[in-house]
């Protein structure tokens, strides 16, 4: 039995909504899994009590689904706690990748660092020297810019941090205008990232944007329009990845759903198949059987859709990430893999999980 | 900094200021002016929102768009203060509150629904895209001003309405006692189903202006809402120069918070931690400036006693 | 239609009832749903107070409530790292105790509702409305930014607390202890309304210059009012951390705000136990719709529409005579 | 010819009586005086005329249209103008704005009202919460003859005017009966009504008691009705 | 009779909102066992006055002294805790609680708030008493637990003043007491003044003449916040100045 708490409702359900399609495309033909799947709002509160409802009444034996790093924050503790096991298709805080890391817990998409650091090394490699950077004020927003700064060695011409939920960027994008930088790179999640990447392209700045895959998405790509057409962006995925796994993910994805899968249902999608393979060589009523399955699994027959995958001793991804360039096919926006980027990146936690 | 930029800068919290009172003009009229309590107000800026976006996919045209984020919130705005809104006025104030926070949730979700859950998009024309060059080798952007513009225009006709047309004055004396009003012969369920309506499409108009260079998304009309609510109180409630002053001051102290309060926290402590702390301070500013205001006069800058 | 006495009765019984259910049926979840409403009501009970008896709208009671939870949650997070927070002439261990940590919370949230009420009652109406509301929001952007107990990550405290030696960990234990703190506010709340304090209160609400020719001060009846209410508020937000071993900026947010005032004017305001009784039916509206249908939200606005029209005493109006 | 008929007109608070069968006839260009001890129902009937109260039964014809399911606003645009107990002028308008509010076109506007209450006059921008208890009883007057009304309603209209004003009011009054307007006056003063109505009602516990004309009163008749 | 005593004394008060003066020099005073009335045109500044005696408005100048203290610096609250009770031209009640839990309001200690939090709002044995007698005194006994806000106007006025009178007041200050009553209840309230002002000195404002004769014992009128004049029933019936001002001609 799988828990599946995602967020369903209000600002940001597309991420849940394609999180759980992803997942349930992966396990549709596995009859030993049973999914319950529980709105979170969003709220942290809430997902716990969902977490502790599944866990109580439902009996489940995994979680997984949540998308936002603070709702992980609340939830992972509360579930490896009850002996439960918990796998993240997305958010990875650095927190429970370090010091409060779990041998139960599991991360299927990457440390939230990750993407940044491949931007950080691609804005190196393309050569940029003077960068402007910019994310929201909140912990994951300094995770973000701080990644950048480890991969990047030109220097830093103005770290700015804006307020959650911002939409009105004209008077960072005056400063940066005005500045020597020579790059943007921006961490802007949902909403706040589309509202800058439009009035970024309307005040006609003439400066390379890079961000992570987040504001690049094939849900969020729609809304940004034309504005986002060659902006570098750094991901784990992409939909032209070339494997036989990930084909057939965006063939049956979009034949299930009607749409291009986006990375949240890539990482659902992924999540579902390392649960199939783990159960295939072990009993989930086993738990430490099962914890070596799944730890094992990329070796055992789990195939991810982005191509090599393995998880380090603190249970992240070791993974390629690439970077991509916004193009329009057909007319419709999406991305093309353009470079190799990190190879085999694992994170910098390692050394601070004690399991 | 130099001196052009913190013109440029204070240009754009000029403009940012403008923008908020769009925001707030139809939340003016109702909450203001009315008197009721509206927590869906930033359900029809997000309706407005998407209603333009719908219209402008569909045929192209940013000014079709913009007429649909006028007509249907006003629409809908009718719907509802037939259905629900017009029952409550007798009511207390408090149960408004729990009537339009049931109406945002009917409305977000409705939207989802139809649209589904991802952000729409919605651009400016092309007409007016890109900047134009002030005196002072200022560069502007075209769309921005055009909604300092409109927002003018929408300050004017509504301080015109409320205070010098007999439709503002009836409202008023609704407002004060609704029974009397009625009894000295006016229908003023009507009166108040027009304004409602009014303030609907503004809102639904400042939903598309500033959708345009923002994410159409649900959920885009809660924090709108919020700050609506601090422009008009600081302003003073009923008062439409004190909304329009109340956005400018909020405009301009936030632009100016977000650029100078890290610099000035990087002066007496370390970097990082002036970063963080600069914008944590920033991103309340507004609060700051509404508590001191309310502290100082307790009825807002414009209010009446 | 019953007195109002019996139907406070009739309800608490039930929430009690509906927690033992869970527990012979084997369904946990049942007694943390019936905690969760427990603690949101003291919530309420408690905004109701200054709401419905002192017609004071205060829309930044997430601002008690959170302060409560976080102060809560900072004493468990030391007691449990073991390391201590310098406080210049002390050295404070925190402490895994919820006696103290209640203690901790009630004092806090007292101090904050002292300091923010003594400045928000010299307003009044919607602006008392948005002051406290422009209160919460200061809080809430700190605690987003105050990265040294999570920001916008939260807090997480791993396990409850410890009170006496009960097993806390165990659901209906730890519903019984919040039961226990509901049946004590509800004992001094339905004092504090009964005295003459209270009715000099509901005597504000609606006519203060009338209060002051009676030679009563109306700006601290109702800081008074206003602190009680923090206080408890306080309490309710140290029991929220318990449940949920988590603490997060969400529950200093506006919409927490938004939802104990839903819950009072749901239930019925004015009525002591009417923010019980829109906790109940919030909750379990949001569960059980919740379970049928993806588009939940939708139809629970409709229903919350439709109480508020036909049911203008709110839900405990339904069943209690005047 | 009648302008305003009421047949067993009966109204109730949340379901208990506060007026029953009551029978009331205003004749075009007569002056009704409504009169009864506190609490004895004179507000009731003239709120259930106004379509304030809806809990009511019985008939009531204004104009010859039958209002009994007019709502208030509907009725006073028939045009009937009352000027309510406790003033209720409104607070946050200035009495220039209270007079305009609900005013139509006809024989009284903003010259004549300034000209009979001058006092308002000088207030003329001055908010409504501001004036002192008198102005704003000759603005709540004023406002009411501004909708040009075919009946007036006063309802305690001299209620904390001063001896001087109270004079001219009554004054006002009889020119407007000279003119043709039906007038329905709620008044504890029998003797200023004397000369001026036509007509009498005596409300006792929401019954009519007594209705004649003055000259058909006795002193037994005011003790039992108005004294006791 | 008890020696003659000011217990309210106002001397020089100066008042002006903008450019209307609505108080302009003004002295008197109220003495012991008497009833002092206000009279004057509307608009003249008697409410103000009072306003101004209660605390509720600061004069601009001049002096009032209770029981011989200066409390030009004491507060609204402090001045009624000193005796100095006042009684609204428009009621102000507490609409939605009972008769008889409006009038415990008034009776209830107000000074402890510690007192007020441990006390239930229910009158012991003596409090009843005395509350009764004030629902007597103002024949409100039948309507006791009527819920405020249904009384008709009428008893609402009545309910103003109960209030007031369940204050147990040094001296009083009641602003048109007799407006909205029916004969009947004004020939009874002209008695119970008469007989209480005995023991609390009163200051009466009102339009109702025969009240006014009835009671008085000085009469001041007051003409665009100026005193005009001063004196017995006698002096300011026959006055010309007030006839033509206020009067309207001789009653
Ligand atoms: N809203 C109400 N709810 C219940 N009862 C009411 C309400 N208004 C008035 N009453 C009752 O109806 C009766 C008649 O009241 P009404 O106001 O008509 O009296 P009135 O003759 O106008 O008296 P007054 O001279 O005091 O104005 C009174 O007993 C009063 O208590
Ligand atoms: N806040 C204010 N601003 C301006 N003018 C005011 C204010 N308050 C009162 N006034 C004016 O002061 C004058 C005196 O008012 P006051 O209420 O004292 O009169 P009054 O003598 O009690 O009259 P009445 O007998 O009609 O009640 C009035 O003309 C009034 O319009
Ligand atoms: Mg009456
Ligand atoms: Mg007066």
């Amino acid at each position: 039995k799988v828990g599946m708490i995602t967020t369903l409702s209000g600002g940001g359900s597309g991420l849940g909504i394609d999180i759980r399609d992803g997942f349930a495309l992966a396990v549709k033909d596995e009859p030993n899994i049973e999914i319950i799947s529980g709105d979170d709002q969003r709220k942290p509160d809430i997902a716990v009590q969902l977490a502790d409802k599944m866990i109580q009444s439902d009996k489940v034996d995994i979680i997984t689904g949540i998308v936002w790093s603070n709702l992980a924050m609340a939830v992972v503790p509360a579930v490896v706690n009850q002996g439960k096991f918990y796998l993240s298709p997305n958010a990875g805080p650095s927190l429970l990748a370090g010091k409060k890391c779990h041998k139960n817990y599991f991360n299927i998409a990457w440390q939230n660092d990750n993407l940044h650091e491949a931007a950080g090394g691609y804005a190196s490699s393309a050569g940029f020297k003077n960068s402007f950077i910019i994310a929201p004020n909140y912990p994951a927003g300094k995770d973000a810019l701080t990644g950048y700064k480890r991969y990047f060695k030109g220097s830093i011409e103005n770290e700015v941090y804006t307020k959650l939920g911002q939409t009105d960027y004209a008077a960072e994008i005056a400063k940066i205008r005005a500045s020597n930088a020579d790059s943007v790179y921006f961490f802007l999640p949902g909403g706040m990232g589309i509202a800058f990447i439009k009035q970024f392209s309307q005040a006609q700045v003439d400066l390379p944007l890079v961000g992570p895959a987040f504001s690049f998405d094939q849900g969020i790509l729609k809304a940004v329009g034309k504005a986002a057409l060659g902006v570098k962006n750094t991901s784990q995925w992409s939909k032209d990845i070339e494997n036989v796994e990930n084909e057939k993910f965006v063939k049956d994805f979009r034949s299930a759903y009607g749409r291009l899968p986006s990375l949240y249902a890539s990482q659902g999608y992924d999540t579902g198949k390392i649960i199939v393979s783990a159960m295939a060589n072990a009993s989930i009523k086993n738990t430490d059987a099962f914890r070596e399955a799944l730890k094992n699994a990329p070796s055992q027959g789990f195939k991810s859709t982005r191509g090599k995958f393995s998880f380090s001793s603190n249970h992240h991804p070791i993974q390629d990430i690439y970077v991509r360039e916004v193009i329009e096919e057909n007319g419709t926006l999406t991305n093309k893999l353009i470079s190799p980027g990190l190879k085999d990146h694992s994170n910098v936690y390692v050394d601070q999980c004690k399991m | 900094m130099s001196l052009q930029l913190f013109i440029e800068q204070l240009l754009n919290g000029i403009q940012f200021g403008f923008m908020l009172f769009l925001m707030s003009a139809g939340l003016t009229l109702i909450f203001g002016v009315m008197g009721l309590i509206n927590l869906a107000h930033g359900s029809f800026f997000m309706i407005g929102a998407f209603s333009a976006s719908f219209v402008a996919g569909l045929t192209g045209n940013f000014f079709l768009a913009i007429l649909a984020s006028l007509i249907l919130p006003a629409l809908i705005g009718i719907m509802v203060e037939f259905s629900v809104i017009r029952k409550l006025y007798e009511r207390d104030h408090l149960d408004q509150v729990l009537a339009t926070f049931a109406l945002i949730l009917i409305f977000s979700e409705a939207t989802r629904y139809i649209f589904g859950a991802f952000p729409l998009f919605l651009d400016i024309p092309n007409l007016l895209q890109g900047n134009i060059l002030l005196p002072g080798e200022i560069v502007y952007s075209k769309y921005r001003l055009i909604i300092i513009i409109i927002g003018l225009f929408i300050a004017l006709g509504l301080y015109f309405l409320i205070n010098r047309t007999l439709l503002g004055i009836q409202i008023k004396a609704g407002q004060n006692d609704r029974q009397m009003i009625r009894v000295l012969g006016i229908n003023i369920s009507r009166l108040y189903t027009i304004v409602f309506a009014m303030g609907a499409a503004l809102a639904g108009l400042a939903g598309a202006l500033i959708g345009a260079i923002q994410s159409v998304e649900v959920g885009m009309g809660e924090p709108v809402l919020i700050l609506a609510f601090v422009v008009i109180v600081i302003g003073g409630i009923g008062s439409i120069k004190g909304a329009l002053i109340g956005a400018l001051l909020i405009g301009v102290l936030d632009t100016m918070a977000r650029l100078f309060l890290p610099i000035f926290f990087e002066l007496i402590m370390e970097t990082s931690q002036a970063l963080s702390l600069g914008s944590s301070l920033a991103s309340m500013s507004a609060y700051v400036l509404m508590a001191l205001v309310l502290i100082f006069r307790p009825t807002g800058l414009f209010g009446k006693k | 239609m019953l007195t109002e006495k019996k139907f406070n009765l009739i309800i608490v019984i039930g929430i009690f009832a509906f927690s033992l259910i869970g527990y012979v049926m084997n369904e946990p979840y049942f007694i943390t749903l019936a905690t969760k409403i427990v603690i949101l009501g003291i919530a309420g009970c408690a905004l109701n107070l200054i709401l419905g008896f002192g017609g004071m709208v205060s829309f930044g009671h997430a601002m008690f409530f959170g302060i409560g939870s976080y102060v809560a949650a900072i004493s468990a997070f030391h007691s449990m790292n073991g390391d201590s927070i310098d406080l210049i002439f002390f050295n404070f261990n925190g402490s895994n105790q919820m006696l103290f940590n209640w203690f901790l919370a009630v004092i806090f949230s007292m101090f904050f509702a002292l300091v923010v009420g003594s400045i928000s009652i010299r307003t009044s109406g919607v602006y008392f409305i948005m002051i406290t509301l422009a209160f919460a929001q200061m809080t809430y952007y700190f605690s987003i930014g105050w990265t040294k107990y999570g920001g916008e990550d939260g807090l997480s405290t791993y396990v409850r607390n410890d009170l006496f030696s009960i097993n806390t960990m165990l659901p209906l234990n730890f519903f019984i202890i919040c039961f226990a703190c509901l049946c004590v506010v509800g004992f001094i709340l339905n004092w504090i309304i009964n005295s003459n304090f209270g009715n000099f209160l509901k005597g504000c609400k609606e006519n203060e210059e009338k209060m002051i020719s009676l030679g009563l001060n109306p700006y601290t009846l109702k800081l008074t009012a206003f602190v009680i209410s923090g206080a408890i508020t306080g309490l309710a937000g140290a029991l929220y951390v318990d449940l949920n071993r988590f603490v997060s900026p969400t529950s200093l947010s506006w919409q927490t705000s938004g939802e104990l005032i839903v819950l009072v004017i749901l239930g019925g305001s004015a009525r002591l136990f009417g923010p019980l009784v829109g906790a109940i039916v919030f909750i379990l509206l949001e569960q059980f719709i919740g379970e049928v249908t993806e588009n939940w939200q939708f139809w629970l606005g409709l229903i919350l529409v439709l109480i508020v029209l036909y049911f203008p005493k709110g839900v405990s109006g339904l069943f209690i005579k005047d | 010819m009648s302008l305003l008929e009421a047949k067993k007109l009966s109204a109730f608070y949340s379901g208990s009586i506060a007026l029953s069968e009551v029978d009331f006839l205003v004749n075009e260009g007569s002056v009704i005086a409504l009169m009864g001890r506190n609490g004895m129902g004179k507000t009731t009937l003239i709120h259930c005329v106004c379509g304030i109260i809806s809990e009511k039964s019985g008939l009531i014809k204004f104009n010859s249209v039958n209002i009994h399911d007019l709502i208030d606003f509907q009725i006073a645009k028939l045009g009937i103008g009352l000027v309510p107990e406790g003033r209720r002028i409104f607070l946050n308008l200035t009495v220039h704005e209270n007079l305009l509010v609900s005013a139509k076109k006809g024989e009284w506007d903003q010259k004549k009202i300034y000209d009979l209450f001058p006092r308002l006059l000088d207030r003329k921008y001055q908010l409504g919460n501001s004036l002192s208890g008198g102005e704003q009883q000759m603005l709540s007057i004023g406002r009411a003859l501004m909708t040009n009304p075919k009946l007036l309603i006063l309802d305690e209209a001299t209620e904390g005017l001063s001896p001087l004003i109270q004079k001219e009011i009554w004054n006002v009054l009889a020119t407007l009966k000279k003119s043709g307007l039906s007038i329905i006056i709620v008044d504890k003063s029998l003797e200023k009504l004397s000369t001026l109505a036509d007509h009498f009602y005596f409300l006792v516990k929401g019954k009519i008691a007594w209705s004649g004309k003055y000259d058909q009163l006795n002193d037994k008749l005011i003790k039992s009705h108005l004294l006791i | 009779m008890a020696k003659k005593k000011e217990i309210l004394k106002l001397s020089g008060i100066n008042k002006c909102f903008g450019n209307v003066v609505v108080a302009k020099d003004i002295s008197l005073a109220v003495i012991s066992n008497q009833l002092h009335a206000l009279i004057g045109p509307n608009g003249a500044g008697k409410t103000t006055l009072i306003k101004m005696i209660s605390g509720e408005l600061k004069p601009d100048q001049g002096a009032i002294t209770l029981l011989d203290r200066k409390v030009n610096h004491l507060s609204e609250i402090a001045r009624v805790h000193q005796g100095c009770i006042r009684s609204f031209q428009v009621s102000s009640i507490i609409g939605s609680m009972t008769v008889f839990e409006n009038i415990l309001l008034a009776v209830k200690q107000k000074r402890n708030i510690l007192k007020m939090l441990f006390k239930k709002f229910q009158c012991n044995s003596s409090e009843s008493s005395f509350v009764y007698q004030t629902l007597n005194q103002l024949s409100l006994e039948t309507m006791e637990t009527k819920v405020a806000s249904t009384l008709s106007h009428g008893d609402k006025r009545k309910l103003e003043l109960a209030m007031a009178l369940a204050m147990g007041p040094k001296i009083l200050l009641l602003d048109e007491p007799f407006a909205g009553l029916d004969q009947a209840e004004s020939s009874k309230l002209i008695e119970l003044l008469k007989s209480i002002k005995k023991n609390m000195p009163i200051l009466l404002i009102e339009h109702d003449m025969q009240a006014v004769f009835a009671l008085a014992d000085i009469i001041s009128v007051l003409n665009e916040g100026e005193i005009i004049e001063s004196g017995s029933v006698e002096k300011i019936r026959r006055s010309k100045l007030v006839q033509n001002a206020y009067l309207g001609g001789d009653l």
